[in-house]
C-alpha cells in the first residue's frame, strides 16, 4: 500500500568526539542507514532535555544523545553534568510513557567510527521494528486538526 | 471613532497580505518598511478607512503580529509605511524581510487626530527618538495641504545623532523655508560636526519658546519625556485640551476584546490611540 | 397548566433531539474533573453538583483553538481559515450563573467588530439551564444582582421538582421554543410546584462597591496591596472565571507553514502587558489584581451596564491561595461605609 | 500551652523585639477548614495566627517576593519540615540568605502537631536526615508502582489524559518555591522550546519541562498537586523523580543550605547503566 517505514532519527552529537568519529566513519567509507539527522553541538553539557523534546515536537521516531567518554571532554567535566541529567531525564520520560528504546545515549569517540556505524544501523533497525512513534504523532496531529468544539 | 464595517471582513483577526516594497535603515536597530497590499480589494478598503494617527498590526506568520503606527500620512494611501525599532520576536523578523518578501497587515484600527480641527491654526510638532514615526504621519498630511495651516514648528530630539531617524526627511524639512525645524540630542550624544543645539527636549523647547497663540500641539515620546515635556508646554501656556498625544500598549487584537490595552477604563485600541493631554492627564498614572 | 418534563423521559428528549441533528452537550464528571462534553446517553450526565469544575465558557470560547493554518511561498502566502463547525448544539444542565456568563460576554465580542469565533457558537447553541435548588458557601449570585432561577443567557430555564422526578420548564426565547417543540410529544402538562431556588445570601454591596471602585483616590489605596499579598499571579481565577475573555494569539509551526491559534490569556499574568521595550504598565501583582477587580466592576459595567462577574464563585473555590473575588469585594463593601 | 498559643506568643516576642520585621505565618480562611498565608507585623496582631493541621501550604515561596529581603532585615516564617528543605535549597540556590530566615517550625507527627526546636536552618538538620530515611506513604507508593507497572503505551495514554486536563493556568509553577525564575522558559520566545497552547502536545511539554526542572529540587510539599484546578497528580512525577535522583546518586533535596544542587554537580563515578 504505502512505503516501507523509515525512521527518522535525530541525533544530538559533540562535535569533539561523536561528530568526528561520525566524520571517521564517512571517510572510512563505513555503510550505515542515511536515517539520521545530526546536530552538532560545543559539548553534551549543551544538550538540553528541551532538544529532545523539540525533536519528539517535530516528528522524531528516535533520538540518539552522544558525545565524548567520560574523562575525555574538552571541557573536562561537561559530558559528567550531561551524564546527571540524562539519568533524570530518562526516568523522567519512562515514566510518562516515551518508550526508553526510543531516547538513546552513547559515548563515541572520534577513533571510534567503527561503533559510530554499527552503532547506527542497530539503533535504525530498532526503531524501525517499533514502528513510527504513533502515540505521539497522534497528539501533533491533534495541535493541527480544525477546531472540534 | 465607530466602525461599524468590520472592515468589510468576517473573520476580524485575518490579516491582509503585504508586498513589502521598500527598505530603510533609519538608525542602529530601527527600520522603515513600505509595504503594499497584495489585493486590491483590501487596498481600497484601507484607502476609505485610513486617517493619520491610526494603527496596525504588523506581522510575519510563524512569528506573530506587533503593534505600531502608520507611519505614512493619510494624503498618500498608495502604501503604509512603518517604522521599528527590532527588540521582540515579530520586530526581528520584520527586520530581517527584504524587498520582495511578504507580510502581513491588519488594521488600520483607532481614532486619529483631527486635523480639520487644525486648518488655520499654528502647528508645533514635538517627538522624541523613536517616535518621530506616528509625529511623521501627521506632519506630512498637514505639510501635503501646507497652505491651510499656519506656522509650522516641529521639535525633535533623539539620544545621540545616530538614533535620529527620517534623516533625508529632516534634511528636507530643515531646506525648507515654511517650516521651522528644531533638532536636539541629549547631552553627549552629539558628533564632531553636530551644529544643532544640544540638550533634552523639555529645556530645548522652552527655548524656542514657540507661542501658544493658536496653536495645536503634537506630542510623542516615551513616557519620561512626554511627561517633563507637559510639564514645559504648561510653562509656555499651552491649554492641554490643544496638546495631541497618542499611546501605545501592547496589544494583541487591536479591536477592544483581548483586553490588555486599557489604561484605567479607558481601551487604547478603541478610543485611543490619539488622545488629548486633558484626556490622559484623566486617566489612571499607575496603569500608563 | 404548566410543562413537566419527567426525569426518566431524558433519554427519550436526547434520542429526539439527536434525531434533530442536535448534539447534546452536558455537564460530565470523568477523570476527576467534571466539565461539559457531547453526551449520548442520560445517565452520562453529572447534575448533582452545585457546578461543573469548568464553565460553559469552553463551549463557546475554547482554551485553544486554530484560526489560520498558513503556508509561506516567494509570491503568495496561503491561508486557510477555520471557523467553528456549523451544527446545532443543545446544552443541558447549565447552572444560571454559567449561562448569564455568555450573555454578559456578548457584548464584549460584539462591540464594532464582531468575533465570528464567538458568535458562531453562540448563535447555533441552545442552552438549558437548571436552577439551583442547592448552594455552597462560595456561591454569590445573588450579590451580583442575579439570582439561583436567573434567566439571563438561557433559553430555557427548567425548575426541580421534588423527589428528584423531573423540571418545571420554562420557555425562555425563539431558539428555546424550536429545541422544545422537538420533544413537545415528552411533555407533561399538569400544575405542578417547584422546589423553591437555593438560598444565597448576599455578601457583598455591589452598588457601594462600584462607587468606590469609582474614586479615582481609590486606585492607588493600599488596600491593593494589602489584599493581594499572597496572589501567586496563577491564572486560576481567570481561566475558571466564566466571564474572563482576555486572549492572545500564538504562531505554532515553522517558517513555511503552521497554525495561528487563539488562547485564553490572564490579566494575572507577569507578561499579559509587558511592552518588549520591558516597561510594564501592571508591573506588580497588585496592579493585576486591581485590574481585575476594575475591569470586572468598574471597567466593564461602565461600557456595558453588566458586571463582568456572575456569582459562580469559582476564582475563591479553586483559588490556590484562598483569595477571589468575594473576599475583595467584601471589604471594599467595608471600606465603602 | 496549645502549639497555637505558643506560636502566638513566641512571634509577638519576635515582633515586638524587633528582631523580625514581618511574619509569614497561617491565618483564618474563607471556610472554616481553609487556612491561609497571613502577613503580620506588629505584635498585636499575632492573635490572628493559626497553627493547626489545616495549614498545610508550604509558605517558603514568599521569601523570593520581590525586594522582601532586600533590607537585610529578618523575616520570620511558619514552616513544616518541607518548607525548611525548600528555604535550605532556595539558599543553596543564592536566592536568599540563611540568616535572614528565623524559622517557627512545626511538623504533623501522626495526626497531631510538635513544634520544632531551633529557629536557623541549620537547627534542623538532624531532622532532615531522618526524612530522609522516611518512605513516602503506602498509598502513594502504590500508585507511582501501579504506573510502573503499565506498558508504555499505558502509561503514555494515563498520563495524556491526565495533561489533556491542563488549561495552562500554571498555578504549579506559581504556587511552586522552587519556581523562582522571573522568566520561565515557556514566556521566552526566541526560541520557543515548549508549545505554549493549551493542546494536549503543548500541555504534555509543559508538564514534562516543569517535572525536569523540579527534578532533585521538589520538596514534596505536595503545593502543586494541590493547587491544580483540574485535579492532574503532580505530586505522582515528582515522587518518581525524587525517588530516582535518591536511588541514583543517594540524592535528598535540602539536606542543607551548602548542599550542591544535584544537577549542578557529579561524582566521576555516577551510575550509567544506559549509555551505550
Amino acid at each position: 500500500m504505502s512505503e516501507p517505514f523509515e525512521p527518522k532519527i535525530v541525533a544530538f552529537v559533540c562535535t569533539y568526539c561523536t561528530y568526528a568519529g561520525a566524520d571517521l566513519a564517512g571517510t572510512s567509507r563505513l555503510k550505515y542507514p542515511p536515517n539520521i539527522r545530526m546536530v552538532r553541538l560545543p559539548c553534551t553539557g549543551r544538550i538540553s532535555p528541551m532538544f529532545i523534546l523539540k525533536a519528539l515536537q517535530k516528528g522524531a521516531d528516535g533520538v540518539l544523545v552522544s558525545g565524548c567518554h567520560p574523562g575525555d571532554c574538552h571541557f573536562t567535566q561537561g559530558n559528567y553534568h550531561a551524564r546527571r541529567r540524562w539519568t533524570v531525564f530518562r526516568a523522567l520520560l519512562n515514566f510518562t510513557g516515551i518508550p526508553l528504546e526510543r531516547i538513546r545515549f552513547s559515548w563515541i569517540s572520534a577513533a571510534e567510527g567503527v561503533k559510530f556505524a554499527e552503532l547506527i544501523s542497530s539503533l535504525t533497525e530498532d526503531i524501525r521494528k517499533l514502528g513510527p512513534f504513533d502515540q505521539y504523532k497522534a497528539m501533533i496531529h491533534e495541535t493541527e486538526a480544525p477546531v472540534s468544539l | 471613532m465607530t466602525d461599524n464595517t468590520q472592515n468589510g471582513q468576517e473573520n476580524i483577526y485575518r490579516p491582509a497580505i503585504m508586498n513589502v516594497v521598500g527598505k530603510r535603515d533609519e538608525a542602529p536597530g530601527v527600520k522603515t518598511l513600505r509595504l503594499e497590499f497584495q489585493d486590491p480589494v483590501e487596498h481600497e478598503r484601507f484607502r476609505q478607512t485610513y486617517r493619520t494617527g491610526m494603527f496596525g498590526l504588523y506581522g510575519i506568520f510563524g512569528e506573530g503580529e506587533s503593534t505600531f503606527c502608520v507611519a505614512s500620512p493619510e494624503t498618500r494611501k498608495e502604501y503604509i509605511e512603518c517604522t521599528f525599532r527590532q527588540s521582540g520576536r515579530v520586530t526581528s523578523s520584520l527586520a530581517s524581510a527584504e524587498v520582495g518578501d511578504l507580510v502581513t497587515y491588519r488594521g488600520p484600527y483607532g481614532n486619529r487626530f483631527p486635523i480639520e480641527e487644525f486648518y488655520g491654526k499654528n502647528l508645533l510638532f514635538i517627538a522624541g527618538g523613536i517616535a518621530l514615526p506616528p509625529t511623521r504621519s501627521v506632519i506630512w498630511s498637514c505639510l501635503d495641504q501646507r497652505d491651510k495651516f499656519g506656522r509650522v514648528t516641529i521639535v525633535y530630539g533623539a539620544r545621540t545623532v545616530a538614533d535620529l531617524v527620517y534623516k533625508h526627511e529632516l534634511e528636507e524639512w530643515q531646506n525648507r523655508s515654511d517650516i521651522e525645524l528644531v533638532l536636539t540630542v541629549d547631552p553627549g550624544g552629539e558628533s564632531a560636526d553636530w551644529q544643532h543645539r544640544v540638550g533634552f527636549v523639555p529645556s530645548v523647547l522652552e527655548e524656542a519658546a514657540p507661542s501658544p497663540e493658536n496653536c495645536v500641539a503634537v506630542l510623542c515620546g516615551p513616557p519620561v519625556m512626554i511627561k517633563f515635556t507637559l510639564i514645559s508646554l504648561g510653562k509656555l501656556g499651552f491649554n492641554e485640551e490643544h496638546v495631541y498625544t497618542t499611546l501605545e500598549n501592547r496589544m494583541k487584537c487591536g479591536v477592544g476584546k483581548c483586553g490588555r490595552c486599557n489604561v484605567g477604563s479607558v481601551y487604547i485600541c478603541k478610543e485611543g490611540p490619539v488622545f488629548t493631554a486633558a484626556e490622559v492627564a484623566r486617566m489612571p498614572a499607575g496603569d500608563l | 397548566m404548566t410543562k413537566i418534563l419527567l426525569r426518566d423521559r431524558l433519554d427519550d428528549c436526547i434520542t429526539r433531539w439527536h434525531a434533530a441533528g442536535f448534539e447534546v452537550i452536558g455537564p460530565v464528571s470523568k477523570n476527576n474533573i467534571s466539565q461539559f462534553a457531547a453526551i449520548e446517553k442520560a445517565d452520562e450526565l453529572d447534575l448533582g453538583a452545585i457546578l461543573p469544575g469548568r464553565t460553559l465558557k469552553d463551549l463557546f470560547f475554547p482554551q485553544t483553538e486554530p484560526m489560520f493554518r498558513y503556508r509561506i511561498g516567494k509570491q503568495q502566502i496561503d491561508t486557510e481559515e477555520y471557523l467553528p463547525p456549523e451544527r446545532q448544539r443543545i446544552v443541558f444542565g447549565a447552572r444560571p450563573c454559567d449561562a448569564s456568563a455568555m450573555a454578559i460576554d456578548d457584548p464584549l465580542f460584539g462591540w464594532d467588530y464582531k468575533d465570528s469565533y464567538w458568535f458562531r457558537r453562540r448563535n447555533e447553541t441552545v442552552i438549558v439551564t437548571i436552577a439551583c435548588t442547592a448552594a455552597d458557601e462560595f456561591c454569590m449570585c445573588t450579590s451580583l444582582k442575579l439570582a439561583p432561577d436567573s434567566t439571563l443567557g438561557s433559553d430555557i430555564l427548567l425548575r426541580p421538582l421534588e423527589g428528584n422526578r423531573g423540571w418545571l420548564v420554562e420557555e425562555l426565547s425563539q431558539r428555546g421554543s424550536e429545541a422544545l417543540s422537538r420533544i413537545e410529544a415528552l411533555l407533561e402538562k399538569e400544575a405542578a410546584k417547584p422546589l423553591p431556588p437555593a438560598d444565597v445570601p448576599v455578601k457583598f454591596d455591589l452598588e457601594a462597591c462600584r462607587e468606590w471602585l469609582q474614586n479615582p483616590e481609590n486606585f492607588e489605596s493600599h488596600f491593593w496591596k494589602e489584599i493581594s499579598m499572597r496572589c501567586i499571579g496563577c491564572g486560576t481565577c481567570t481561566f475558571l472565571c466564566p466571564t474572563c475573555h482576555c486572549f492572545d494569539f500564538q504562531d505554532e509551526g515553522d517558517t513555511y507553514t503552521g497554525i495561528r491559534r487563539k488562547n485564553w490569556d490572564s490579566c494575572s499574568f507577569a507578561l499579559f502587558t509587558m511592552h518588549t521595550s520591558g516597561h510594564n504598565p501592571r508591573s506588580t501583582q497588585s496592579a493585576r489584581w486591581r485590574q481585575r477587580i476594575m475591569h470586572k466592576f468598574n471597567y466593564f459595567p461602565g461600557k456595558f451596564s453588566l458586571n463582568s462577574c456572575s456569582g459562580c464563585g469559582r476564582c475563591t473555590r479553586e483559588c490556590p491561595v484562598d483569595m477571589g473575588i468575594t473576599e475583595t469585594l467584601q471589604e471594599i463593601t467595608k471600606l465603602s461605609k | 500551652m496549645s502549639i497555637q498559643e505558643q506560636y502566638r506568643k513566641r512571634a509577638a516576642e519576635l515582633l515586638a523585639s524587633g528582631e523580625v520585621k514581618i511574619i509569614i505565618g497561617y491565618g483564618a480562611g474563607s471556610t472554616p477548614d481553609r487556612r491561609r498565608a497571613l502577613f503580620i507585623r506588629s505584635a498585636e496582631d499575632a492573635g490572628l495566627l493559626q497553627v493547626d493541621q489545616a495549614c498545610d501550604a508550604n509558605l517558603s515561596g514568599y521569601l523570593v517576593s520581590e525586594g522582601l529581603l532586600s533590607d537585610r532585615k529578618k523575616v520570620g516564617i511558619f514552616l513544616r519540615p518541607e518548607g525548611i528543605r525548600s528555604v535550605n535549597i532556595l539558599a543553596a540556590e543564592s536566592q536568599l540568605d540563611p540568616l535572614q530566615i528565623v524559622i517557627l517550625g512545626f511538623s504533623d507527627e501522626n495526626g497531631s502537631l510538635t513544634p520544632l526546636q531551633g529557629s536557623s536552618v541549620s537547627d534542623f538538620s538532624a531532622l532532615i536526615s531522618t526524612l530522609k530515611e522516611r518512605r513516602s506513604t503506602p498509598e502513594e507508593q502504590e500508585l507511582v508502582e501501579k504506573i510502573e507497572g503499565m506498558t508504555p503505551e499505558e502509561r503514555f495514554a494515563f498520563w495524556q489524559a491526565e495533561f489533556a486536563k491542563c488549561i495552562k493556568c500554571y498555578a504549579c509553577r506559581q504556587v511552586c518555591p522552587m519556581c523562582y525564575c522571573k522568566r520561565c522558559i515557556v514566556d521566552n520566545n526566541q526560541p520557543q522550546w515548549v508549545q505554549t497552547s493549551s493542546h494536549t502536545l503543548g500541555n504534555f511539554e509543559w508538564n514534562l519541562v516543569r517535572a525536569f526542572h523540579l527534578s532533585g529540587r521538589c520538596v514534596e510539599c505536595g503545593g502543586c498537586d494541590r493547587a491544580c484546578p483540574v485535579n492532574i497528580p503532580l505530586r505522582l512525577i515528582n515522587r518518581r523523580m525524587a525517588q530516582e535522583v535518591l536511588e541514583a546518586f543517594d540524592y535528598f533535596s535540602g539536606m542543607s543550605h551548602t548542599q550542591e544542587p544535584v544537577l549542578a554537580s557529579f561524582k566521576k563515578d555516577d551510575p550509567e547503566t544506559f549509555i551505550l
